[in-house]
């Protein structure tokens, strides 16, 4: 592990990252404009749907397809009802705050899947392109868990309040939200229009990623250092549990996914999925849906915590697990 | 001289997220329009934020002008959600031209 | 305390492409400055619009303070284009510092 | 036809646009953020700018590029008076109304033009780069027309309140606007620069075309369909007329294109060009010169029906016209 | 009716780089909180400013709600740099619904 | 130089800020949206910090390096006290404008040096990677020189006013503002990544740096005939003093490379970099540390009359002084 553990550190993608939580920690201005970072996440989201989806109507689909996506949907649905059991217990939170931030680590971040992509892929454990759906598909059936278990916080008036128009912007919040939409949809373009198609757009979509991707998490370092510098809720019980839930997470995923015969790189990326905690489509459905929640607890825990956590240890140690546990 | 009327403003911060809630209510109240204005950054008793698009922390503020009973009517049915939603809700006088409208 | 004198506020909200407009109308009243607001979402009698900047839908609030005076010949100026032009045009007093900047 | 308009459906381009599109439809919360979609298009306009001039120093220019830019200045002044009347007589519009809609019937859609460019070269019809000079040139005699046709449905007092001042900006409006300055301006520059200069901004300007388009329909998809959705103004007569033009244009187009000689790439660029309604330069103009028009009419059938219906298949229509025009 | 009680709005155009010693003054001064909008364009006495970001052009609107008390002692806390920083400051009265909040 | 001066004006960068110009001069409505240009300016200097760190991790480090950098840390906090007594005599400034003004034309313009680098690699006189650490070190002196000099001019009130909590702040926007820290940051980064790591960045931060920079250049192209246009506190003294000190701060820096043994295109670098004025960095600090100096002073001596001089002529004129000095 040691020498690709330092590959890590001086890639570019990884010291763009730690730039942007220093810059953040010593206060400086730097910051990247709120457009512009969030046209990044949305040129990411259809990159990696787009590779995905080439990448299958290259391999065509295969039985482990379907395992992984079953695998990747109970896990991101079962998830959120242990931590939030945890969170409310160690972490002292009450219904509607642990329902939130346990939907968040059920459903997964799609930078640090990204970001795993380039480290294993130098490790030669490439992710197989399927995983993407894998990734896709675990987005969301966290949300539905997260809800069931905050709303049991909340009053009789607030759950009937929702009027029928509510209800039905609440289902398109958790099914229709941005980050499904694209995922889904690049992928499935990536599936139609095959390497043929993808090559005239692949100058974008794949020379350039890596680039963009150093620009993202550059804003992404400035904001989780900027909001655990400004947080208030965050206790030391949360910061603990925001490091605990990916080491737990990441090895169940790991270890589900050796056992059900993955590759090396298709183990560990279960295991980063599960390891991770969304900060992009969970905050989004959440605004909408669950109001009553405090974003300070929820994304000081997935973003400022858990996400530099993994980037700069979780991939590597899930990484060696798979490749310990495979016999690699 | 123009002729003018006067109006009640009423200017409501939200999440974004929380806009259409606001203008439903608006419409429900049967104020003619609203206008929504970009926020940028804030602190309130929950402590400070800055709009970040990536991780929906974003605010909007809603706009509208209308009569009396009608902002009353709006008033009375946002008052629940102010505390639960985190909503900021002010509202004043205001003279407009061509009253009819509002 | 700091001594305030009482001025008019004017807030103007108008399609971004006839801003240069109202600010001349501002400028032809001998107001001293106004102020652009960025506006992204409303309804009106004309329905729904969302800040588009692609195909130039977008509005903006233009702020101004004004005495009496020149914000009563402002809004006379103004009134012919209200319903023409979709303008919408508030007022109110408010307190400022050193007023004789206005 | 068959096989070259399987093409269009499995090309990214086109999947995206179609992609936004549904996302809007099923109102999913996805969304470009303004500046980037603003950043996009004057991209594109750059970009097809400098290919067009750099194309035109390769070739040199030849009597042909006179006789096309005059036949298209022509048809763009012309389109908009037969276009009112029908729009007033079949649309119901009145005069200010129709007249804004014919100009953006008479004037020309830059990422139509684009689109059919990528189209008509993967159909080996390629549209020779003097063509961007006509369609820069198409740009505005339309406005003015449209002008025209609108002020007449003004009262006197709307006519002459126009001071000195805002008749200065109007002209500007008109022949600066951005649009125009962008497209003459970059084309200028690729003439100038020639390929030696090209080749140092090929990069951006060139390999990273397609992805950008990809991007800007998604966009553009997503704007057509919420508009629709949200439109009230728009009634079935418009919609009706809103296909028929490009049709009638676009047959119109081609043909003279065809008579004058032109190679099937430069006719079918033609009657696209005339199919084509504009929804960035001229909607531009008409905020600010003609206030008094709806927009929820002339966006919603330029950009939320025309515009798709010339994607999907109006682009394929005319290149399938002026093959068999011209015997190919 | 729902009950609403009378809070001073206060709202201090500055320019962006000075917004957090304005948002101190607001702390200082005891306030509850503040929201800061974006401005695009506008003119004064130093003439015409247009948003840019690249050469730090740019202003923004902070806005807050108080009671009398403390909105007098932020005007007189900020009155001193109003000039030299270029500070225009305006307050009225509005009402608030959960006055006890501010 | 005849050659060489004509590729200048032939060359996409240049014609594009020319474009800029003359739209901006004709009133167009032509304008990039704010948060894309800023970020095209991030975007800039992490691409040059990064270049350069990848060139001095090929190089290593030199006694060159550190001689350079000294130079250029001196004159950055030296230029300001004699640039500020011309001013104040010769420009008829106070204090307080002098001081700020002077800052400025201390500190460097990264889009000049960027520029310079363009013109002087066509012109075989290629600037070394470690240039950019001399351009990072020579943002920051004159900040402090000029606010020296401008607190001469402030009421004593004003002077002791600041509380500690702002004298941390100031201390902060000097030393970590946005421009110091991404360029002195991806200048490390390049170090530490090599050329191996910055293989995978490359298409985006080197094969797209022409581009961007095209587009960065048409924008300020736009702002600075804008500035031009609308400024009202320019006096034809100022604008005399804003060639005179490009003239002469470029000679100075030139012959004190030469006299240091610089190669040709170090040497041209040092006078570009004293000939240049900062339109990003500065103002920033401006704004934050002296609210009291008018904008209007500095914004339209820098950046709408130094930096299109610097861009036109400036550049070649100094490449010419080190050809000719270095007898090449
Ligand atoms: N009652 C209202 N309150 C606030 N904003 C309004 C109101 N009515 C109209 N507006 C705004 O003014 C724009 C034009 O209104 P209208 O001319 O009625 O379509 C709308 O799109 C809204 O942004
Ligand atoms: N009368 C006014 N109404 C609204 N905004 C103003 C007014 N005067 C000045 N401003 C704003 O305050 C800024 C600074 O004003 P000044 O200090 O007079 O240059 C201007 O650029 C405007 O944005
Ligand atoms: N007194 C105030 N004045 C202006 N804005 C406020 C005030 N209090 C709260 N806000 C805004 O309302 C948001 C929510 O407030 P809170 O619910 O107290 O956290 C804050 O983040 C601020 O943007
Ligand atoms: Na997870
Ligand atoms: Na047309
Ligand atoms: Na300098």
């Amino acid at each position: 592990m040691d020498l690709s553990a330092l590959t890590i550190f001086t890639s570019p993608v990884i010291l763009f990252f730690v730039l942007g939580m220093i810059a953040a920690a010593a206060r400086s201005d730097l910051a990247i404009p709120e457009p512009f970072a969030k046209a990044m996440s949305i040129y990411l989201m259809i990159a990696i749907g787009l590779k995905g989806g080439v990448a299958v109507a290259k391999s065509g689909i295969g039985i482990e397809i379907a395992t992984a996506i079953v695998a990747g949907a109970c896990l991101s649905f079962l998830i959120p009802f242990y931590v939030a059991a945890i969170l409310r217990r160690v972490g002292k939170l009450e219904a509607v705050n642990a329902g939130a931030v346990a939907a968040h680590y059920g459903s997964v971040s799609v930078v640090t899947f990204v970001t795993a992509g380039e480290i294993l892929a130098l490790q030669a454990m490439p992710i197989p392109g399927y995983m993407v759906a894998v990734l896709a598909v675990m987005e969301t059936p966290a949300i539905l868990s997260g809800l069931l278990l905050a709303r049991r916080g909340l009053s009789g008036d607030a759950r009937s309040a929702d009027s029928g128009d509510e209800r039905g912007e609440l289902v398109r919040e958790v099914f229709l939200n941005a980050s499904v939409v694209l995922l889904i949809g690049s992928f499935l373009i990536g599936i139609i229009a095959g390497p043929g198609g993808f090559s005239e757009v692949q100058p974008v979509f794949d020379t350039g990623f890596k680039g963009v991707l150093c620009l993202f998490l550059l804003d992404m370092g400035l904001l989780a250092a900027r909001r655990l510098r400004e947080s208030r809720s965050l206790t030391w019980r949360l910061a603990f549990l925001a490091i605990a839930f990916p080491l737990v997470n990441g090895t169940l995923g790991t270890v589900i996914g050796v056992t059900l015969g993955f590759d090396p790189g298709s183990a560990a990326a279960l295991g980063i999925l599960c390891a991770s905690a969304s900060y992009i489509a969970v905050p989004a459905a959440m605004r909408m849906a669950l109001p009553q929640a405090d974003p300070g607890i929820y994304l000081a825990m997935s973003l400022s915590i858990t996400f530099p956590f993994n980037i700069l240890f979780g991939i590597g140690l899930i990484a060696w697990l798979a490749r310990v546990l495979t016999g690699g | 001289m123009v002729e003018t009327v006067i109006r009640k403003r009423i200017e409501i911060l939200a999440d974004t997220a929380q806009v259409r809630r606001v203008t439903s209510a608006i419409d429900s109240a049967g104020i003619t329009g609203w206008t929504i204005l970009p926020v940028s950054a804030g602190k309130g008793r929950d402590g400070l934020w800055h709009e970040e698009h990536v991780t929906s922390t974003d605010k909007s503020l809603v706009l509208t002008v209308a009569s009396q009973d009608r902002a009353a009517a709006l008033a009375a049915a946002l008052a629940p959600l102010l505390s639960s939603h985190g909503l900021l809700l002010t509202m004043w006088d205001v003279e407009v031209i061509r009253g009819d409208r509002f």
